[in-house]
């Protein structure tokens, strides 16, 4: 089996422009790639399109940021797709004056979304948010009685996730709740990056235990100290 | 003349008398957390995290930290035998599958016709919905747990939310610091009352229309 | 954590009434429940809507009938949902004879109108099937120019499928593509029932590598000799 | 005067040699399924079996046969290293996604404006469209794999499809063992023709337009 790029943190952003949106796994930084973060911070790149369970925590104290809070400080994206964001007043603070957009998403309409963006559905019909400010500008479809929100899907230019383990040829395993969104914005990637713990020969990972196959996976990134 | 004194462990208490050995459960950030150190010792729920796993165990100490699992409110946990871990779309795939048995929120305001908000306050707090959406319309029972008053001294329970609504006329059984309420036909139904206060000290003191269950009794903390 | 019951497969069988709909797992006999569907053929129960990925092979042999296929022989349901039937020829009798009605899925869409229906979606918008025979009858919605089919969820009374391991919680593991619909299916049955390889204690599998999480599974049964 | 020989292998060697090391290839029943025994081997492709796993390898011998482990056609079958197994949602998420490089399908007919049928005749045979539905509408790629003739000697090329479709216009490249062809603009394309064949040869004997590329060569079999 072919093995995919294993690449720095540096190269894999590189890759990235102005613009390009972003699917970053974790919650509420647990599954962070907090390498690839840093790189990304650290490469100027801006007006990005964020989309993330959430927007880490940060509540004043910079040293103290979690997650993608950190990119948030820095001011690197123009819209934040998202399911909470109450935890990072920065990002209230860019939303409340207008430098940044915010869509605010329930968390099993975004985990969908982004699923159905990665597994070619042109969207589903959801209960959630009927009735809600969810439902506001969303086509309303009644089936058998009952009526559903018409959500669509999301895709990514990058999906930068990380994982416990990646073989060679890309298939990935998880650590406990960092799983989180990784797989399925693994699969909504147009490019999907890995910052994987641990780089593994092919072969060694138990086919029946593998939860992202290589094929949604196109680089790999060894994780370092974040 | 009965004098009120918050008192959010009788919510609580009285929530983690409901389930039945087996239950699935999730329960939400703040008050609904408390719910589980009250459940009996011989009825076995398991706890659902939304962030991905079911089997949430208590908080860990030194020899079993693991900064890889966190709770829905991004706090360390433990998991307990027989857990398992999921993607977030299998999470919530349970959720709005309707396989969790109850799901327990807390409160903004509620109203008589089942709608909750407890997510925004227009201009103040815009924090987004988290999987509270879902887990309303979702779940197969919807708990909501919240101290009878607010700040000003008003009802939680009210006629008509007047805040954005977090669901729509999916809150089943509401767990006060003075009772316990179903949501019925428009009305809330009282079903319970804690003292020292009584059905009708209730009934005036809340916000929207009680109806006096008939079989309405005191639930007697032991 | 509570036990499910571990009973016979008559046990479980004999919750199935006339009429009901199944979903039964596997793909050309591999991951069918045999020992469940034995029982069943035994039962007598009949006037059943089958949902499977296909309905076996029988090509003539009955001794060589293989996954489902003994109990398509015994007549016993009356609807055939399915994305295969070409290797049942007795299913392509009981449908060109009208004793039997059958509804042909395209496999992708069967797998997501299961999952739709185990998790309270109302639908899915899906690319296949435009422009054929699949479309009749179903509405058509655009998304951003592109044509889509609305398709619906299917749910079952009982979900019937083979695990390799259940641990006592219901927690389930597979062996290799015998995986196939079983963890779909587990999501959209009322009442969901397990014939596992091994039944093995709570805390023995790893929390990281069980595929379907007990709070699907409501019965399990031993597998036994088919 | 060309002497036509139906010749299968032809059109597998051809087909295997369109991949790319890397490539994630599906490969349907039948015909398609012998493209495998081509692939030169300094090519690496991972072939996909639509019921549940990446990684599809050679028929087992007595020691690593599995009988959980088959193919999309219920042939037991072995798995490479790298391999992994996954669930039927999985595996057309992956096909529906887009997330294949190419699907190589059987044909009943196979028309200029890139429709495909193939999966049923009615009244005659009707097995159900299995995954090939998916397969056509999600690969990046659509590869067909078909004789040129069909038993009555007419080409299985034609203007338009008679038989019902099982995709319409999703057929990117047609493979015959008289030549290969880009569906385009509304016409066959031929791109390489086999000896004995000649382009002019080719046009003569099919139902449909063909458009001769100005860079049309002869594919020569080594």
């Amino acid at each position: 089996m072919k093995e995919k790029p294993i690449i720095t943190a540096e190269e894999a952003i590189a890759r990235i422009k102005d613009g390009d949106t972003l699917m970053v796994s974790g919650f509420m930084g647990v599954g962070t790639p907090l390498g690839l973060m840093k790189a990304l911070g650290e490469s100027g790149r801006k007006d990005m399109t964020l989309i993330c369970s959430d927007n880490g925590l940060f509540l004043g104290d910079e040293s103290a940021a979690t997650g993608v809070a950190p990119n948030v400080l820095k001011k690197q994206f123009k819209k934040y797709i998202a399911s909470h964001i109450g935890l990072n007043k920065e990002t209230q603070r860019q939303m409340l004056s207008g430098e940044a957009e915010v869509e605010l998403v329930p968390q099993g309409t975004l985990a969908e979304r982004i699923r159905s963006g990665g597994t070619g559905l042109g969207g589903f019909l959801t209960p959630t948010g009927v009735g809600t400010a969810v439902q506001e500008g969303k086509q309303v479809i009644t089936v058998e009685g009952k009526d559903y929100l018409l959500e669509l899907p999301l895709k990514s230019d990058y999906t930068l996730i990380r994982a416990a383990k990646a073989d060679k040829a890309g298939n990935l395993t998880y650590s406990a709740s960092a799983r989180n969104f990784a797989p399925l914005m693994a699969m909504a990637g147009e490019t999907v990056i890995v910052e994987a713990d641990e780089i593994v020969e092919i072969g060694t990972l138990d086919p029946e235990t593998v939860v992202t196959p290589g094929i949604f996976v196109h680089y790999i990134v060894q994780r370092g100290e974040a | 003349m009965i004098e009120y004194k918050e008192d959010k462990t009788k919510i609580a208490r009285r929530i983690a008398r409901i389930f039945k050995d087996g239950d699935y459960v999730n329960l939400g950030i703040g008050l609904p957390t408390l719910v589980g150190n009250y459940v009996p010792e011989d009825v076995h729920i398991v706890l659902q995290s939304e962030n991905g796993f079911l089997g949430l165990g208590e908080a860990p100490d030194e020899d079993n930290f693991n900064p890889d699992i966190v709770n829905a409110g991004g706090v360390p946990c433990t998991i307990i035998e027989g857990a398992c871990f999921f993607d977030s779309a299998v999470s919530f795939g349970i959720i709005r599958g309707g396989h969790l048995d109850y799901t327990v929120l807390g409160v903004l305001e509620v109203d008589q016709e089942g709608n909750l908000a407890n997510y925004m306050i227009p201009g103040k707090m815009v924090p987004g919905m988290g999987g509270a959406m879902d887990l309303l319309t979702g779940a197969k029972k919807v708990i909501c747990a919240t101290v009878h008053f607010d700040k000003h001294g008003k009802s939680k329970m009210v006629h008509s939310c007047s805040l954005p609504l977090t669901a729509k006329g999916e809150v089943d059984i509401i767990v006060t610091d003075l009772g316990m309420f179903e949501v019925r036909n428009g009305s809330f139904v009282l079903k319970e009352y804690f003292a020292p206060a009584t059905p009708e000290w209730i009934v005036e003191n809340t916000r929207g229309d009680i109806v006096i269950d008939p079989d309405c009794r005191e639930f007697v903390f032991i």
